[in-house]
């Protein structure tokens, strides 16, 4: 009775939401700032993210609010202890994920395209960088202009983008003749030969460095700074990654959107729109991929190394659960499916078996430590049994129709 | 719904929010961490690692404490997958109680991690690692204990040319960073030696059929057999070569060096051989009394890594005590540890001695050759030769 | 002047001659509907036209373009919109946002601007938007604007699925059993609605139809198919009485029946 | 060339052993996919899971020192290894697949992925429980080898070796290929299945009883799956917790390949993946003079894949569906 009266409360008021919200911020980011390392509180103040998604707010104060606490409050509050690089890394990494599962949205969600081969084009991208940034490049073409200096980063954000793109229109040219699930298996094929293909290309010419892989990248620059530390490259994932969500919300709601929908739900009935079928199709696979591009760019600058064990066909498969975990064509919904996995992942299992291993003596088959592949397939399960529309689900555009008749339209 | 599920979110959040909060550490605990893959297919190697290590813990303890200091081992699973080993490296940065790290097994994983120890002025004691990268990078963090890449495919390529007179060499490999690493230097001093290749293949790790390869192979009738890559493929390989009736005699770098060869490849074991950083202790009493103590433990018998393992963690350790008493008995700072290990000389392991150089490498590192024979492991010591 | 011109079109699937040398020439501004019986080729005569299939022999011209080798999209591009007979409206969208993808080749915002979201480009959605709504006051279904298309009664999705095709502004508009399972009331309302947007729109309307009250009714000129060919055209009181028809497409029974 | 032709017969052989473990996996993913259009990701874990049950039955069969006939065991084992998967996948559709029957065309991958991971993890846990390691190595049970003549037959070939062991994998899953070939298409249950498979609301108003045919396919897959993993682990006597995923990506390419939801695609999809497969390791350094080597083998087997959907886009033996419009 009280749980209900309360609930009622909430939903009627957004002002109470808005100081309930500014509260929990408040006191999850203070719990970040002082304690010497609470991955609790990191994830509350993560959480406030998902909070504020389900206030009634308005859009433009949503914005408002998540910019401070993504810019703003969480690099301050993790700033605190000496786990700030160890957060930052997870929100790296995170928003990497984040991007390529938005990327793939659109492949999968909004073009009903299931691509099984996907990180393809995040090694393209990491490649692109990679190669022409470490001395691999300077012994490629036997020039002193390479490898590239960091300032040479920013461009090749673009570059990276570009080039996932093009391989994206080269890859669906031959294969979206292919349907359904057959176009799973191409997608996943190519994949793989990427990967293997990038595996080898340490002859008969050396352009890959092969199973080695490329290190010594070179770090991102701008005016002489060099960014080095995760808590720095959080802020160009977070750079890109709001042009990214932007433009996938601009995506969404256009000509071109609702041409990936159209098809997803009828291609015979969107030809007979006049909707062409490759061309639109394309834009799915170009624009998705470059999203991954861009990304590969910025982890092979982190990491400042790249080889072909990053790109198997299993992290494909990740982040399409990322996608369909959160629920398929719905951009909060893949932003919350790309978090859960990867902080799962990154964070939460490890630091559980950590505390498990170090204060527990437990044998050794039993470790926990053993059990994540068991944990995750667990979690995948019930999340599918119980959620199968994703945490999220895709809701259509809502209109308000007193803003469609004012004015009588002119155009005819 | 929706309440529920901000219910179910907030109450999975406080069940683990003990976890987060009693990972504060007091003053007086000394972590050391150690890095290797403990799930999926490299796990058993990423395990014995990790036992090693925590033997070496276990028979520090006791010194430690007199110390005034609580030692514990961290160990934490890089999955095999760079991107975890870097974000386990943040984690372990974030971690003041912990001093050094242990790691790790591959070296794709071990690059980008190393950047981020640096950082944190970490020092890593490599047990396993191998790719000449790893020291050439000028990481001051990084070191090892084990034979480069480079010396140990030329010792192999040596062994095989001088001592067994292959002229006519065919290379297989795993098209893994160490597969490919060690095979391209034993077939550079292969070359050297004069010796012909007559092929030089890639098979997929984690498959059990290779007779495409090996119909390859019987095509090209070499006199010798090279395998850069695991025991859990060579066995295999060692089984269908044989099958297929391909006797010339096989070897392999330390990625093969494991008692489980007899298992996998069974009878089909006939001159095969194998090279290895570590020397053969399971002779000497001390070595048997190790192995012991390792079974009773873990129960298990110790593959070859356990020692490397064993080794780095000493070697650290050794460092950290004299950082210890270099700093007044009291707790060092990294950097201090950093150094204390960078500088020490003629460390007496279990299975190698060890000195770093200015790079990290150790100068003792020797190759020693073995041979696969009567179900012995390890086998029988045909050769060895030292670094250059 | 005919706006459309079919000559001699045939299709076979396997050995199954669907479409056996249709000739037909429609007027601008006409009503025709196209009656037969089940599997006579109607709905494959549509889809020859639409472009689905390609036929084997014969020519299609619109206003004397050739409409062979072309793709589905670009025939739409041309003028001609049409319904399906087993309804295809984009389901998880809303009945606004379906109206919205009729409007496909009359929106012409780049992939750039509608990034950087330019004024023109909001301008243009805006207008779409309105436009949209006004088919949807056309069809009756204003109210249901935010409704998605699945959600929608049977009748509501026929007309939406009319409204959508309006909205690609088509020349020529084909309805594939527009009236199938509606009840006598809704066919009535169906019945105005066809033609008050052929006059409204200015439009040459086809359709198939096996409701002959409703055919009879509204269509200037009658083409009957039988076994793919045609067997016989005219205005509907040639057509009842056409004896070829009543044999070989209404059979005895319908005599009685006082057709 | 000469080489390639001389070593001919052998990777005939090799291939077909190879194609013939995958076209009885596949044959689990085409026939689940027929009937739910669900690709089966953990089907190469059931794969797995039988190679270990089979393989623990015959360890502790060594353990409790019952010696009989070599074929009576290995009989006994497939049977009962069968039983086993088949109950095991019977137990997965039950658990993952059926309450989302409903659900979104994808969701039932994800609850497939979980399951992979589940079985893997769990089959690893269990194996180092027993004994410390995962790497499982069984005894075999058939030694030996035999010769094929080919050189008399031709001179340019050189002879084929074949072990024993892979006489006996050949013929029993031609045996279960052709058995089950019988099954779909003369029983009373074949009938019920293809029907299901066609259209689930129709059979279901022909009073077939949908949820029982769905179960007897996931145990008829999983049981033929588990069997064969049993002979792979006879045939190459090393196996792991890992062998399901590739082997099963594999032989889900061989279902898309000779047309998936096609029992008799599948069978002959897996043989010539298998075979393509090993005559590429064998012979492409040969062909491209050493630029390309055996590594590329997999991109050559994805390639002609490729090349075969986007030609025929319903595999070589599907058949093309025209949608009605």
């Amino acid at each position: 009775m009280e749980m209900s009266k309360w609930s009622v409360m909430m939903k009627d008021s957004p002002k109470m939401q808005l100081s309930m919200l500014l509260l929990f911020i408040l006191a999850s980011s203070a719990s970040v700032y002082f304690l010497e390392r609470s991955v609790t509180a990191f994830l509350l103040l993560l959480g406030s993210l998902l909070l504020l998604h389900y206030t009634s707010l308005s859009n433009r104060l949503k914005w408002i609010i998540s910019l401070l606490l993504l810019v703003v409050i969480i690099p301050f509050a993790t700033s605190g202890g000496t786990s700030q690089q160890d957060y930052m890394e997870v929100a790296v990494q995170t928003g990497i994920y984040i991007a390529m599962a938005l990327g793939l949205n659109i492949v999968v969600g909004f073009a009903g395209l299931l691509d099984l081969g996907f990180v393809a084009f995040f090694a393209i991208g990491a490649y692109t960088y990679g190669i022409f940034a470490s001395p691999q490049a300077a012994q490629l073409f036997h020039s002193d202009f390479f490898p590239l200096a960091g300032t040479w980063f920013w461009p090749f954000i673009i570059i990276g983008g570009l080039m996932a793109a093009l391989f994206g229109i080269l890859l669906g040219i031959p294969v979206l003749r292919v349907k359904g699930d057959y176009l799973a298996i191409v997608t996943l094929g190519f994949g793989e030969i990427i990967r293997i293909v990038f595996n080898n290309m340490d002859k008969p010419v050396n352009i890959t460095n092969g199973a080695q892989g490329l290190s010594q990248i070179n770090q991102p620059e701008i005016f002489g700074f060099t960014f080095s530390l995760a808590s720095q490259f959080y802020f160009i994932v977070i750079a890109i990654l709001l042009i990214v969500i932007i433009a996938v919300r601009r995506l969404e709601d256009s000509k071109l959107g609702r041409s990936w929908k159209a098809i997803r739900e009828d291609e015979i009935a969107a030809q007979a729109m006049g909707i062409p079928l490759v061309k639109t199709k394309l834009w799915a696979f170009a624009l998705g991929a470059s999203f991954s591009g861009m990304m590969g760019v910025v982890f092979s600058a982190k990491n400042m190394f790249v080889d072909p064990s990053s790109f198997t066909l299993i992290e494909s498969i990740t982040i399409l659960v990322m996608v369909i975990l959160g629920g398929m064509g719905s951009v909060p919904g893949v932003i919350l499916g790309a978090t859960i996995i990867s902080v799962l992942n990154l964070q939460i299992l490890t630091e559980v078996t950590n505390f498990l291993t170090q204060n527990f003596s437990i044998s050794d088959t039993l470790s926990p430590m053993k059990m994540q592949r068991l944990i995750f397939g667990v979690v995948l399960v019930l999340i599918a049994i119980y959620r199968p529309k994703g945490l999220i689900t895709a809701k259509p555009k809502k209109v308000d129709p007193g803003k469609l008749i004012d004015q009588p339209t002119t155009d005819k | 719904m929706r309440k529920v599920f901000l219910i179910g979110l907030s109450l999975s959040l406080l069940s683990i929010s003990a976890i987060g909060c009693s990972n504060n550490s007091s003053g007086n605990v000394i972590k050391v961490a150690t890095q290797s893959p403990l799930s999926g297919n490299q796990a058993t190697v990423g395990e014995a690692i990790k036992n090693g290590a925590q033997l070496a813990i276990d028979d520090h303890v006791e010194a430690f404490k007199k110390l005034g200091f609580d030692l514990k081992l961290a160990p934490y699973d890089d999955q095999a997958d760079p991107k975890k080993g870097v974000a386990n490296a943040q984690s372990i940065g974030a971690d003041p109680s912990i001093l050094g790290v242990v790691g790790h097994y591959n070296s794709g994983v071990a690059i980008p991690s190393a950047t981020t120890y640096q950082k944190n002025k970490l020092v890593m004691v490599s047990p396993a690692n191998t790719a000449v990268e790893l020291t050439e990078s000028g990481n001051k963090s990084v070191h090892r204990i084990v034979a480069r890449d480079d010396v140990q495919g030329s010792a192999d390529a040596n062994y095989a040319t001088n001592k067994l007179h292959a002229k006519n060499i065919f290379i297989i490999q795993d098209k893994t960073a160490y597969g490919q690493g060690i095979s391209s230097k034993f077939q550079k001093q292969a070359e050297a030696n004069g010796a012909k290749i007559a092929g030089n293949e890639g098979i997929t790790s984690g498959e059990k059929d290779f007779s495409g390869v090996l119909n390859q192979v019987a095509a090209a009738k070499p006199d010798f057999i090279f395998y850069g890559g695991i025991y859990s493929e060579f066995g295999i390989l060692v089984k269908q070569a044989r099958e297929k009736g391909i006797t010339v005699p096989m070897m392999g770098g330390d990625g093969v060096d494991s008692s489980d060869m007899y298992t996998i490849a069974g009878d089909a074991i006939k001159d095969v051989y194998y090279s290895t950083t570590a020397a053969d202790v399971s002779n000497t009493t001390e070595g048997k009394k190790w192995a012991e103590k390792y079974k009773a433990k873990f129960n298990k018998e110790p593959q070859s890594y356990a020692y490397y393992g064993y080794d780095a963690m000493n070697v650290l350790l050794k460092g950290l005590e004299d950082a210890i008493k270099k700093n007044g008995n009291k707790k060092p700072n990294r950097e201090q540890v950093l150094d204390a290990v960078h500088a020490i000389k003629d460390y007496q392991g279990i299975a190698t001695k060890v000195s770093f150089d200015d790079k990290g490498d150790n100068d003792f590192a020797k190759i020693f050759i073995h041979k696969f024979e009567n179900k012995q492991y390890p086998g029988p010591l045909v050769g060895e030769e030292g670094k250059q | 002047m005919s706006l459309l011109e079919l000559k001699g079109v045939t299709k076979q699937f396997g050995g199954l001659t669907a479409v056996n040398q249709v000739d037909a020439a429609i007027k601008q501004g006409s009503i025709t509907a196209i009656i037969g019986p089940n599997g006579a080729g109607k709905t494959t005569l549509f889809n020859l036209i639409t472009g689905i299939y390609k036929p084997d022999k014969g020519s299609i011209t619109l206003a004397g373009t050739s409409l062979l080798n072309r793709k589905p999209n670009q025939i739409a591009g041309y003028g001609i919109a049409r319904t399906f007979q087993n309804i295809r409206l984009f389901k998880e969208m809303t009945a606004l946002e379906n109206i919205l993808v009729g409007m496909h080749t009359h929106l012409h915002s780049s992939l750039i601007s509608t990034l950087l979201r330019l004024p023109s480009v909001r301008k243009e959605e805006d207008n779409a938007a309105r436009h949209a709504y006004q088919l949807l006051q056309t069809v009756g279904l204003a109210e249901k604007c935010n409704e998605q298309a699945k959600n929608l009664p049977y009748g509501e999705q026929r007309r939406l699925e009319i409204a959508r095709a309006l909205a690609t502004k088509p020349k020529v508009l084909f309805l594939d059993e527009p009236a199938a399972g509606m009840n006598p009331k809704e066919t009535k309302v169906l019945t105005e609605l066809i033609i008050q947007v052929r006059d409204d729109f200015d439009l040459t309307i086809i359709l198939i139809e096996h409701d002959m009250k409703l055919v009879m009714k509204i269509s200037e000129e009658i083409i009957v198919l039988d076994y793919g060919q045609k067997i016989a055209s005219g205005n509907p009181d040639e057509i009842r009485t056409n004896p070829r028809v009543i044999e070989a497409y209404l059979g005895k029974g319908a005599v009685r029946n006082g057709l | 060339m000469s080489n390639i032709l001389s070593a001919l017969p052998q990777v005939l052989v090799d291939g077909l052993t190879l194609g013939a473990i995958y076209a009885v996996v596949a044959l689990g993913y085409t026939m689940v996919y027929g009937i739910l259009e669900l690709i089966n990701f953990a089907h190469g874990e059931i794969f797995m899971s039988g190679a270990f049950i089979g393989t623990g039955l015959l360890l502790s069969l060594g353990v409790f020192g019952i010696a009989m006939p070599a074929w009576i065991t290995l009989i006994l084992i497939l049977l009962l290894t069968a039983l086993l998967t088949g109950l095991l996948g019977i137990g997965i559709e039950r658990l993952a697949y059926r309450p989302l029957r409903k659900a979104p065309r994808l969701i039932p991958l994800i609850s497939a992925i979980g399951i992979s991971f589940i079985l893997q993890d769990l089959v690893r846990f269990f194996a180092e429980f027993k004994t410390g390691n995962y790497i499982v190595t069984g005894t075999t049970l058939f030694e030996g080898k035999v010769t094929i003549p080919f050189s008399s037959i031709i001179g340019t070939f050189h002879n084929a070796t074949i072990k024993n062991n892979t006489l006996i994998l050949i013929g029993i899953t031609i045996i279960i290929m052709i058995l089950l070939d019988i099954f779909v298409n003369r029983t009373k249950w074949g009938t019920a299945m293809r029907a299901v498979a066609q259209d689930q609301e129709t059979a279901a108003l022909m009073s077939i009883n949908v949820n029982k045919v769905i179960s007897l396919t996931f145990f008829i897959g999983s049981a033929i799956g588990g069997a064969t993993g049993f002979l792979f682990a006879q045939q190459y006597a090393t196996i792991d917790p890992y062998i399901g995923f590739i082997l099963g990506l594999k032989a889900f390419t061989a279902a898309v390949l000779g047309g998936i939801g096609n029992i008799r695609g599948a069978m002959f999809g897996g043989l010539i993946l298998g075979v393509l497969e090993v005559f590429a390791a064998a012979n492409l350094s040969t062909i491209t003079g050493g630029v390309i080597g055996s590594e590329y083998k997999d991109v050559f087997a994805f390639t002609i894949l490729i090349l075969v959907l986007i030609f025929k886009p319903e595999g070589l033996f599907g058949k093309s569906v025209k949608e009605k419009v």
